[in-house]
């Protein structure tokens, strides 16, 4: 999957959940719920949307990487190879 | 029926003929200031004076003592002021102030005073005759010898309540004074046009009850005749009957039109008005000399005007205190 | 033609002497005196004492005849003083009046007209102050009307003697000085309610002698831009509700003014009624004004403040409004 | 000068005609005699003099109708003589005698507002329906806070006017605010609010909870805040004043914990719908009640009983909050539970020191139903039950 199609899912996904979220706003390289009010139930449901339309596995221990949103990116792109 | 005391001359001493003709100046010249201040809307509602009557409270009131229950109507002025209700606490009544017998609450027609026994006026014709025959029970089943007096006029007789009271105080043998003030009209309507027997001691002796009559306007006939209802019913005799036959002067209350009488009647009953014969049959016997009666008069009208002046003075009730005094408000 | 209610009362009594030899009139200083009010002045001498009776003070006996000369097949009127004075006479009105028709399996009814004066404000303290209109307005069997105009006053009396079953009219004691226009068409009906002024925004329903005030307090409500509907009653037994039902679901809001004691009043039965039939229109609790639950007292400014006065009227339509 | 002024000549009489005059300028007047005949709407009557003198003036004409208090003549007093004296003008009409005024007394308001069951007028409510809006979401703006009618015509206009649900979401987050204010300013007048927190080490938690996601696929994951909801429903079971309602002066204890979750809406506004009897349910099925309940928060489809009916309320900053927070009671509810931020901090235990995950548990309770002593056991035993995941 394209880098551009990846972002647009993490991006589409994120809207559902906030809707308010702009992407133009949102910068990659700083940490993303200080850019997005999620509380943990926002942030589970963000990963259940990611693992729904991906079909990729988010162990829970896994949180503490995905900070910021290339975070989030990077680690997409390792487990869809 | 009893017969009625000797006439001749005043047997009393000088002191207490005097001490009764005061007390009769006292009530005219108070009633005669009330009719002024109700023109001057002073006193409102409705106002029932006693000008011409005054022999009849004085006379009777003079054979009470302070045991006696006193239960009155809404002609009451006067006999509430010679049983003791101070006239600076009437007047002030009357003006609707709080410093009068009944808080500002009754006015003229609900003067009460506990003090005196005085269980006011009524504004219901012959409404006070059930409450004598009940404060008569309750000496009687406590066994405190006293006199129970009611007063009211003859178009109380009409009313059911009279003859209900007649009857129970007569049946259980009850202390009570009826003192009938057959003033010989019930407002518009004169007694024979609303009583079958107009006799209204025939009609009271129908319940096996004794009865007199005396003139009204003669203060020894009227304190006389007292004096003998009053001892035979203090001693346990049962009720007594006692009519009292007089005539108000003015009319019923402020003011009606009067056409139920003429001018010739009424000058004819002044006439005999009680204060001026008792007057000028005390100065023929030199129980009571001119000057004497004019200071009597000074003082009267000195005593009005101080109540006036307490009364203006007085204050209102503050409308707080509305509902103070009534259990379930 | 300008009169004043006491001579509109007055001359319905006197069309009615004239019209029907069976109608006589008969109560306290109704004849020599010419009424305690007025309304009977000339009676006697121009219909004679056999038909201007005045009676001794016994109000439970001359009620009681009233209703014995009437299933007699004479058409009574009969002036007990004021409602005061009627509590004498409520076995007569309540054990045989009304009863009658029912009790005696429909046989007998009572055609009697019932006047007495009532309510409060001259000072008269508390024995001569009552408003017990809702007394009368409980009992099944008699029709209770409270004439509060001039044209009411002039126009119920007819109707009400042609109704073969008792009728009981409150005057107000302090209508009698009331002056107008005899409205062309007084004729009437006893038996339905009548918008006095109309209006959208809250409905003032009262009777008798409140109807001045609730008209007052519609004034000043309108100058602050609050369009209030007046609703006399007219008849306080049977209560024409269906004129109520049909303001409430245009106001939806109402304010009921009565000059009895709020406890078990006039005002309460017409709540109840509200809340029965227009619930789903209510935009708000119905408020009522009534006396101060104290034996009226005698001082002006005491009085004054015992009874239902404009200034509460004006508040508890503002409240209903929740302005 | 004497005036002589027309008398109040009956109760019900505001004026009088005056017919007939019974003596001339110039005659003397004794104490009591009539000078004038009067027609009051009754009857002619005879009016008195109570002054004596001699007529000066006569200062109104037979026919004329004047109002009661009205100067009709005047007269001399003794020594006074024509010539000197004054004349009087035309009468202006006598002031009525002043009587203090009255301050009108304000009609019974209705009871004050019972919190819990909104106030909503049945026309409101049926209008409501008519229009298809949800009642629920209307604040009231009639007396006490009450919806009326007014209120659905707005809000049914609002949402007509703008399609896009979310430019009708200011309407409904300013008329949200409106309610919440309403419940909090109630809230803060009438509840004595006591305040107590306590520190609770989370290692124990975290790690259970770690090991019980790994076995979870993501879809059922569970979170810490079911863990503290049902802990706190289990501490209730011992302090029954903490759970239930304080209605007409009473505290009446719940039968169950019906907790409710502040939720925090993302176009403003927070509300706390309850999860019920949580204190029988377990931690998976606490996990899927509040994954709905939060969805449908935020959709704004709540059912009225689920706004109403909870007998405590729970509140939980998560990550982003502070260390710790003290809340403000929803009325008629008697207690509010808050937790802080998880932090790290450090921590002794044994004299030794190690770092420790701790979450600050916070109680605000009403002092009317329970004391502070109760309310620290009760905090202790939260506190303890944290420290048993594996119980919860």
């Amino acid at each position: 999957m394209e880098e551009k199609e990846l972002r647009a899912v993490v991006v589409a996904t994120l809207k559902a959940i906030a809707p308010e979220v702009e992407e133009g706003d949102l910068r990659p390289d700083r940490p993303l719920r200080n850019q997005v009010d999620l509380d943990s139930m926002d942030w589970l449901n963000f990963l259940i949307g990611l693992h729904e339309k991906l079909k990729v596995d988010i162990p829970e221990a896994d949180y503490a990487k995905l900070v910021t949103l290339g975070d989030v990116l990077d680690y997409l792109k390792a487990k869809l190879k | 029926m009893i017969a009625p005391p000797p006439a001749g001359p005043v047997p009393w001493d000088k002191g207490f003929a005097q001490k009764l003709l005061a007390d009769m100046l006292r009530i005219r010249r108070m009633e005669e200031k009330c009719a002024e201040l109700y023109g001057a809307q002073k006193i409102r509602g409705f106002l029932h004076l006693y000008i011409g009557e005054e022999a009849c409270a004085v006379g009777a009131m003079h054979a009470l003592t302070a045991d006696d229950n006193i239960v009155a109507t809404y002609r009451e002025h006067g006999h509430a002021l010679v049983r003791g209700v101070s006239m600076n606490a009437i007047m002030a009544e009357m003006f609707g102030k709080s410093a009068g017998c009944s808080r500002g609450r009754g006015g003229s027609m609900h003067l009460f005073d506990a003090a005196t026994r005085f269980y006011g006026g009524n504004a219901i014709v012959g409404g006070g005759l059930p409450l004598a025959v009940g404060f008569a029970l309750a000496d009687k089943l406590q066994g405190r010898r006293a006199v129970t007096a009611c007063f009211f006029g003859e178009g109380a007789m009409a009313e059911g309540a009279f003859h209900e009271s007649m009857n129970l105080a007569a049946l259980w043998q009850l202390p009570v004074l009826f003192c009938c003030e057959n003033n010989l009209y019930a407002m518009g309507t004169a007694l024979a046009r609303s009583e079958a027997q107009t006799d209204l001691c025939a009609k009271a002796a129908s319940y096996a009850v004794p009865t007199l009559k005396a003139d009204g306007m003669d203060i020894v006939a009227v304190h006389e005749a007292m004096k003998l209802a009053a001892a035979h019913v203090r001693d346990g005799l049962g009720p007594f009957f006692l009519e009292l036959q007089t005539y108000r002067f003015r009319a019923h209350s402020m003011f009606d039109p009067e056409l139920y009488r003429d001018k010739a009647e009424v000058e004819e009953w002044k006439a005999r008005g009680p204060l001026h014969t008792f007057s000028a049959r005390l100065k023929a016997e030199e129980k009571l000399t001119e000057e004497e009666f004019l200071a009597f008069d000074a003082r009267a009208n000195a005593e009005v005007q101080a109540a006036v002046d307490f009364a203006e003075a007085a204050p209102w009730e503050p409308v707080e205190d509305l509902l103070k005094d009534v259990h379930t408000p | 033609m300008k009169m004043t209610y006491r001579e509109a009362v007055r001359q319905a009594m006197h069309e009615a002497l004239a019209a029907d030899p069976r109608v006589f009139l008969m109560g306290e200083d109704v004849g020599k005196y010419g009424g305690t009010y007025a309304c009977s002045k000339g009676f006697l001498e121009e219909f004679g004492p056999e038909r201007i009776r005045d009676t001794p003070l016994s109000e439970l006996g001359f009620v009681g005849a009233g209703i014995g000369a009437a299933l007699g097949g004479l058409r009574p009127i009969v002036e007990v003083m004021t409602v005061n004075f009627s509590l004498l006479a409520l076995d007569q009105i309540v054990n045989t009046a009304a009863a009658l028709r029912h009790m005696s399996g429909g046989q007998f009814s009572v055609p009697l007209v019932l006047r007495m004066a009532t309510g409060a404000g001259r000072q008269l303290a508390a024995q001569h102050s009552h408003s017990l209109e809702n007394w009368y307005a409980h009992i099944p069997g008699i029709r209770v009307l409270a004439p509060a105009t001039i044209g009411d006053a002039r126009g119920m009396l007819g109707p009400a003697l042609a109704d073969p079953d008792p009728v009981v009219i409150f005057e107000h004691a302090q209508l009698y000085n009331l002056e107008g226009e005899l409205p062309a068409d007084w004729r009437c009906d006893i038996a339905s309610a009548a918008v006095r002024r109309e209006g959208t925004d809250v409905s003032l329903i009262t009777y008798g002698g409140s109807l001045p005030k609730a008209l007052a307090a519609a004034e000043q409500l309108a100058a602050e831009g609050i369009a209030a509907e007046v609703i006399d009653l007219r008849v306080l037994r049977p209560l024409d509700t269906a004129t109520l039902a049909a303001s409430l679901r245009k106001t939806h809001k109402a304010v009921v003014v009565d000059e009895g004691w709020k406890s078990g009043s006039l005002a309460a039965e017409v709540m109840a009624c509200i809340v029965e039939q227009c619930f789903f229109d209510l935009d708000a609790p119905v408020a009522r004004v009534c006396s101060e639950e104290v034996p009226i007292p005698y001082a002006k400014h005491m009085e004054e403040a015992a009874l239902p006065q404009v200034p509460k009227i004006v508040a508890a339509a503002k409240q209903v409004i929740g302005k | 000068m004497i005036e002589f002024k027309l008398p109040s000549l009956g109760a019900d009489m505001d004026e009088g005609k005056l017919l007939e005059w019974k003596v001339r300028p110039g005659d003397t007047v004794k104490k009591g005699q009539v000078v004038a005949i009067v027609d009051t709407s009754k009857a002619a009557v005879d009016v008195e003099s109570w002054s004596e003198g001699t007529v000066f003036e006569l200062l109104i004409e037979p026919g004329e109708t004047i109002p009661v208090g009205t100067v009709m003549a005047t007269l001399l007093e003794a020594g006074e003589r024509p010539e000197t004296a004054q004349r009087t003008p035309r009468p202006a009409p006598a002031p009525k005698p002043a009587a203090p005024t009255v301050a009108p007394a304000a009609t019974a308001r209705p009871t004050p507002a019972v919190a819990g069951r909104r106030r909503i007028s049945p026309a409101a409510r049926k209008h409501a329906e008519e229009l298809g809006v949800d009642i629920e979401t209307i604040a009231g703006t009639g007396p006490e806070g009450a919806v009326t009618l007014a209120d659905v015509e707005q809000a049914a206009a609002a949402a007509k006017v703008s399609p896009a649900k979310t430019a009708a979401a200011p309407d409904k987050a300013a008329e949200m605010r409106k309610a919440i204010a309403a419940a909090m300013s109630r809230s803060k007048r009438e509840i004595p609010h006591y305040y107590l927190s306590e520190p609770v080490p989370m290692r124990r938690a975290t790690e259970w909870l770690a090991k019980a996601n790994e076995g979870r696929p993501i879809t059922s994951r569970l979170l810490m805040a079911v863990l503290q909801l049902k802990a706190v429903a289990l501490a209730l079971r011992k302090f029954p004043e903490m759970n239930g309602f304080f209605r007409d002066g009473a505290f009446q204890p719940a039968a169950s914990a019906h907790i409710g979750v502040a939720i925090s809406l993302r176009q403003g506004g927070l509300i706390a719908p309850a999860i019920h009897d949580v204190g029988e349910k377990t931690l998976e099925q606490l996990m899927l009640d509040l994954t709905d309940l939060v969805k449908r928060a935020r959709a704004g489809s709540l059912r009225s009983s689920e706004m109403s009916d909870p007998t405590i309320t729970v509140t939980n900053l998560g990550e982003q909050g502070v260390a710790a927070v003290y809340g403000v009671i929803y009325p008629p509810q008697v207690a509010l539970v808050g937790f802080g931020r998880i932090v790290e901090q450090p921590w002794a235990e044994n004299g030794a020191l190690t770092v420790v995950p701790v979450v600050t548990a916070s109680l605000a309770a009403d002092h009317r139903v329970s004391d502070g002593h109760r309310g620290a056991l009760f905090l202790a035993a939260l506190r303890d039950l944290l420290q048993q995941p594996e119980n919860l």
